[in-house]
């Protein structure tokens, strides 16, 4: 077929033509050995697509088969568009997080608004309607031009998508550091509400029944995502620019309300949305999965350009698009469908017994290969693995205190550091509102959204401090899962269970797999000890430079359920005259601290320990006291340990001040990490049953009518005094005034 | 000084929703004559004379006119106009 | 009292509104699609918020187009109670049942937040279980809320009282601060704040509701009044 | 077949603010020699060959294209293209 100017097979293999599509010489050779020929062009193609690392996950699935991912509620584990767990009422949460990063590092509004799209369409397809998206994004700092940039654009991109379709963006996190800078992680999250009757699954089953494609039109972009996804960024990575897809959230909100409907339907029998490696990756795992094949005549898939090629179509990452199967002879019921919703829906095969992926093309086979061996049968890596120098040099360093004079410019300087500074600027671009759900706000430890009808809440955060990572992977990962679990806890949520995105560097070199390792074994115990199932997640490779790979950045989503509007409890103090607690006592930890980077301006030793067991007694607690009633604020301290913990809690409560007297060393009192902590605010008439329940609570002020904050050290000497403002000001100037400054 | 037009144009083979969306708007009603529709951007800049006005003014559009990733800009300088 | 929520193709805040007038009202409400020709059976219609066909070209455009505004014209041209939310505001300003023209705000971004607002006007139909001069809390969540009108406008708009809500803060570079307005007639009401989502305390403000409660209340009065 | 190019610009008196972010902007990076820049929409049709094509390009623009209390619009029917 000479109409296509692709290399023949022979040449594909005598001039290593794979190399470029990131295909090994080995794993050419196996897809030799599978076809039992030389595969053509676009078989090669969708080898290699189906083998990269972002959709066979070949260097991590080992790894991810530690994570504890099953439990009494779990409806769906991994390996569908998301995970599902049961709220009671015969509703379900489904959610699930992936990365967007190469693509937001070459095109930031672009990338970031994509990957909203594509997270929403991993939900949705599942029958679920989504409800909420949060995000979690690293930079390097704000003070280089090209941070800002990415940041802004980010932001905007998330909003631009987000707010057309009309989900919430609740929440998120977002940390600055330079091993950010070159390569920023823009991981989006979304969270659906499904009824138990309307659980979905990406299958094709069913010889006879029908392929069918729905949504935006196929175009040349983002051809080899997903290799592009797996490889290093390099200079070249600007030469793959045209790979960059434009997303259409109109066409989204079409999609997703029409999806709704579609899942109604008796005759529907899979649906998948197409992601990564588009109709490669849909087709392939959806046959995979039902036991059965596929025929697709590529000449009725709709195409937005003229003359692709079937290597074109089925590599493209156009976005917004879907693949169904429906039972034979009702196709009509999904074109009424989509036409009432202004969308095409287009037959594009059929499902057969023999279990293959058929692709016809211009009535010749353009590629013939068992699905299996595309979507199950992947190479799969066990690479070597060396502990990281990192880990080695700073587990050898003493514990060493930090030389802290000015306690109250401390804590205004750390309000300023934009990883702690008000993200206001950020989700005052998102609409957080929509749907009238949204109960906490961003802002406070996790965002909680109403359950409509029901007396029922759900808490949802995003978390992961990867400077404990990058110090102690093991450790960092637990904390990661804890921390997560604690701002659920927070809020008054029980933590449901958890969806990850691992970023990391290249898992071929063996300290960046070791450190992949060793946090992944950290989360799975932090796991199974809190009770918190990972049901799904995404796995992101190869974000490095030259200058090095990103922290290891194990991103944690996680869900919980609020019994009770009545529980619903949020980090601000609410009533002068309250009794202010501290529940866990402070040791001075200070490696991969907020406070040790401002101030050595860098990060080193050993990260703060933490106690699993400890960790789930105190949450346990602490939920119960809420359950009670006995509560009136809750936060957890984490970056700034309980002196941002505590200009936080008085920032947003409208007038309020607090006097607290602490006992021991002060800087630790004040600006440590130590873990499993919580800050507490109780009306006067329930701090007895609190104390009977939180049995590590320790009585340390009281919520004031003066609009300051004051800290005593029990000799009675004042270490600080700040005003409410001039801590609002830090706070919440920060990010906005490093956003203007242009250099 | 010179009034400078510019216009951004996307790639071709990027995708332009909003083109699309007008598109079908433009059929809904009664346009049906109108087979495609993309959209850009026109900017009308005033520039003094400087040196080299044109390399600074192609510098502009790379550097922050338009998104090189995904668009194309083309420009002309008309004439003179006293400031 | 029947409430129509007009629903465009990528409309994203139609069942917010249908909630508010349900949980509020607790009236007679539907969703009408775009493609509906007919409306004049309900008794007042509502153009709802957020985005319509991605607010692609410029928010409103394409939907001032959409089959079912025709009969929205004609339902309005004959006095029946319109209300344009945040995009149906600028739906009614792009089908100019409203004068003036919505830019981007001018900080060039979206903006989502609770925001002030005076009660300019507490004497229109939707308006008068609200006192005048006070202080209500609404959110806002627009791209493209910084609205324009020449200055001949502006001088007919606040001569004739129909300037019904402001800006406390100057959020979005608005003329006058303008957040709402009426037509002459006083039976269309465009505004960018969002009453629907200040309806419950779970939610943070319940200033929306009167909102809701003054329309049901006009129109039982001229109901009785004219029956 | 004919290329049409539509510019919709605002009115003159109509302040524009995404101009004006980008005056700064280029101001920052050193194009101090910009004085001002308005932006606008440039789009590109394909139109088949009809009767009127020229009333009813206008009619599009002023219904759908521009909105005539903010914007300006001008267009120009460029060279016959094979469909
Ligand atoms: N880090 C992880 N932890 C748990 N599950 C994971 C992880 N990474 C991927 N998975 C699961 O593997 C399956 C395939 O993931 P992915 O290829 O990202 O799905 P999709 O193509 O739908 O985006 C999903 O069900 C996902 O939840
Ligand atoms: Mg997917």
């Amino acid at each position: 077929m000479s109409l296509r100017l692709e290399p023949s097979p022979q040449q594909i293999k005598e001039e290593k033509i794979y190399h470029d599509m990131g295909m090994t010489d080995e794993e050419f050779a196996m897809a030799e050995n599978i076809l039992g020929r030389l595969p053509n062009y676009t078989e090669t193609g969708v080898f290699s697509v189906m083998w990269s690392e972002h959709c066979s996950y070949k260097h991590s699935k080992v790894l991810l088969r530690k994570f504890p991912s099953k439990g009494e509620k779990v409806l769906q584990g991994p390996g569908e568009g998301a995970g599902i767990i049961d709220i009671g009422d015969r509703q379900a949460v489904a959610f699930k997080a992936e990365s967007h990063n190469h693509p937001s590092a070459v095109e930031p509004y672009q990338g970031a608004a994509t990957g909203v799209g594509g997270i929403l369409r991993d939900v949705f397809s599942m029958g679920a309607k989504p409800i909420a998206l949060l995000n979690s994004l690293r930079f390097g700092e704000l003070q280089s031009a090209r941070g800002r940039y990415l940041f802004e654009e980010v932001v905007a991109g998330i909003a631009g998508y987000g707010n057309c379709v009309g989900v919430p963006t609740i929440g998120g996190e977002i940390q600055f550091d330079p091993c950010y800078e070159e390569n920023p992680l823009m991981n989006a999250m979304c969270v659906g509400l499904i009824n138990h009757e309307d659980i979905q699954k990406g299958v094709a089953e069913g010889t006879g029944n029908t392929v069918m494609y729905v949504g935006a039109s196929t175009g040349r972009d983002g051809i080899h995502g997903a290799t592009f996804a797996s490889e290093e960024l390099g200079e070249d990575s600007e030469e793959k620019r045209p790979s960059v897809q434009v997303g259409d959230p109109f066409m989204e909100k079409l999609l997703m309300e029409a999806c709704q409907d579609l899942v109604q339907l008796e005759s529907l029998v899979g649906i998948q949305d197409m992601g990564a490696a588009g109709l490669a990756s849909s087709s392939s795992e959806m046959a995979s999965k039902a036991g059965f094949g596929i025929e697709m005549d590529l000449d009725k898939v709709p195409q937005r350009e003229s003359g692709m090629t079937p290597y074109e179509m089925m590599l493209s990452e156009s976005q917004e698009r879907m693949l169904l199967v429906v039972k034979q002879g009702h196709e009509q019921e999904v074109r009424d469908i989509c036409d009432h919703w202004g969308l095409y829906a287009a037959e594009v095969g059929h499902v057969m017994e023999e279990q293959n992926l058929r692709l016809l093309f211009e009535g010749e086979v353009a590629a013939d290969i068992p699905a299996d061996a595309l979507a199950e049968e992947a190479p799969v890596y066990h690479p070597e693995s060396t502990e990281h120098r990192v880990f080695t040099e700073n587990q050898k360093l003493p514990a060493s205190s930090l030389p802290i004079a000015d306690m109250k410019q401390t804590l205004l300087d750390l309000l300023r550091q934009p990883t702690i500074a008000s993200k206001e600027w950020v989700y005052d671009q998102y609409d957080y509102m929509v749907q009238t759900n949204t109960a906490v706000q961003p802002g406070s430890d996790a965002a909680v959204l109403r359950v409509r009808g029901t007396n029922k809440a759900l808490a949802m955060t995003t978390d992961c401090n990867s400077r404990y990572i990058y110090l102690d992977p093991e450790t960092g990962g637990k904390i990661a899962v804890a921390e997560a679990a604690r701002n659920i806890v927070c809020s008054g949520g029980t933590p449901l269970g958890l969806t990850d995105c691992l970023n990391y560097g290249s898992p071929e070199k063996p300290e960046i797999y070791w450190q992949l390792e060793k946090s992944t074994d950290g989360m799975s115990e932090a796991c199974s000890v809190l009770d918190t199932p990972v049901i799904g997640g995404n796995v992101s490779l190869y974000n490095e430079t030259q200058h090095g790979a990103v922290y290891p950045t194990p991103v944690v989503g996680m869900v919980g359920l609020i019994e009770d509007l009545d529980h619903i409890t949020t980090q601000s103090f609410k009533q002068a005259g309250d009794i202010i607690y501290v529940i866990g006592e402070a040791a001075p930890e200070f490696g991969g601290s907020e406070v040790q980077k401002m101030v050595e301006g860098g990060i080193s030793g050993r990260v703060p320990e933490l106690d699993l067991d400890v960790e789930k007694e105190r949450q346990q607690s602490l939920l119960e006291a809420i359950r009670s009633g006995f509560v009136h604020s809750a936060h957890d301290l984490a970056e700034g340990g309980l002196a941002a913990a505590l200009a936080e809690s008085v920032i947003d409560s409208g007038g309020l001040g607090a006097g607290v007297t602490l006992a021991g060393d002060t800087t630790a009192a004040l600006f440590a990490e130590t873990q499993s902590r919580f800050l507490v605010s109780v009306s006067p008439e329930h701090t007895e049953p609190f104390e009977n329940t939180a049995a590590d609570a320790v009585r340390i002020g009281k919520v004031t009518n003066e609009p300051t904050l004051e800290v005593h050290q029990s000799s009675g000497d004042k270490v600080l005094q700040a005003d409410v403002e001039e801590m609002e000001n830090a706070w919440k100037g920060a990010i906005p005034c490093l956003v203007k400054s242009k250099d | 000084m010179f009034k400078v037009h510019v216009y951004v144009t996307l790639k071709e083979g990027v995708l332009d929703p909003q083109g699309s969306a007008v598109t079908d708007s433009l059929h809904a009603m009664n346009y049906t004559e109108v087979n495609s529709v993309r959209i850009g951007k026109y900017l009308e800049l005033e520039v003094e004379n400087t040196d080299n006005l044109e390399k600074r003014i192609e510098e502009m559009c790379e550097k922050l006119l338009s998104n090189p990733v995904i668009e194309d800009y083309t420009y002309t300088i008309g004439e003179a106009v006293s400031s | 009292m029947k409430f129509a929520v007009i629903v465009f193709p990528g409309s994203n805040c139609d069942d917010d509104m249908y909630y508010a007038i349900e949980e509020t009202l607790g009236e007679e409400v539907e969703k009408v699609w775009y493609t509906e020709t007919d409306i004049s059976d309900y008794d007042a219609v509502l153009l709802p918020g957020g985005f319509s066909y991605g607010d692609y070209l410029r928010s409103g455009a394409i939907a001032r187009f959409a089959p079912v505004m025709e009969s929205v014209i004609d339902q309005a041209q004959r006095g029946k109670p319109v209300l344009g939310i945040c995009n149906g505001f600028q739906v009614l300003l792009e089908a100019r049942l409203l004068p003036g023209a919505m830019q981007f705000n001018k900080n060039l971004k979206f903006i989502c937040r609770p925001t002030p607002l005076t009660v300019a006007n507490a004497d229109t139909m939707f308006t008068t279980e609200y006192e005048q001069g006070s202080t209500v809390t609404i959110p806002v969540a627009h791209g493209e809320g910084n609205y324009y009108c020449d200055d001949d406008t502006l001088e007919v708009l606040k001569q004739n009282d129909r300037i019904v809500f402001t800006y406390q803060d100057d959020i979005n570079g608005s003329a006058a601060g303008i957040a709402g307005i009426t037509n002459e007639k006083g039976n269309i009401l465009g505004m960018m704040p969002h009453p629907e989502r200040a309806v419950s305390d779970l939610l943070g403000s319940t200033d929306g509701r009167r909102l809701f409660q003054s329309m049901l209340k006009n129109w039982r009065e001229t109901h009785v009044a004219s029956s």
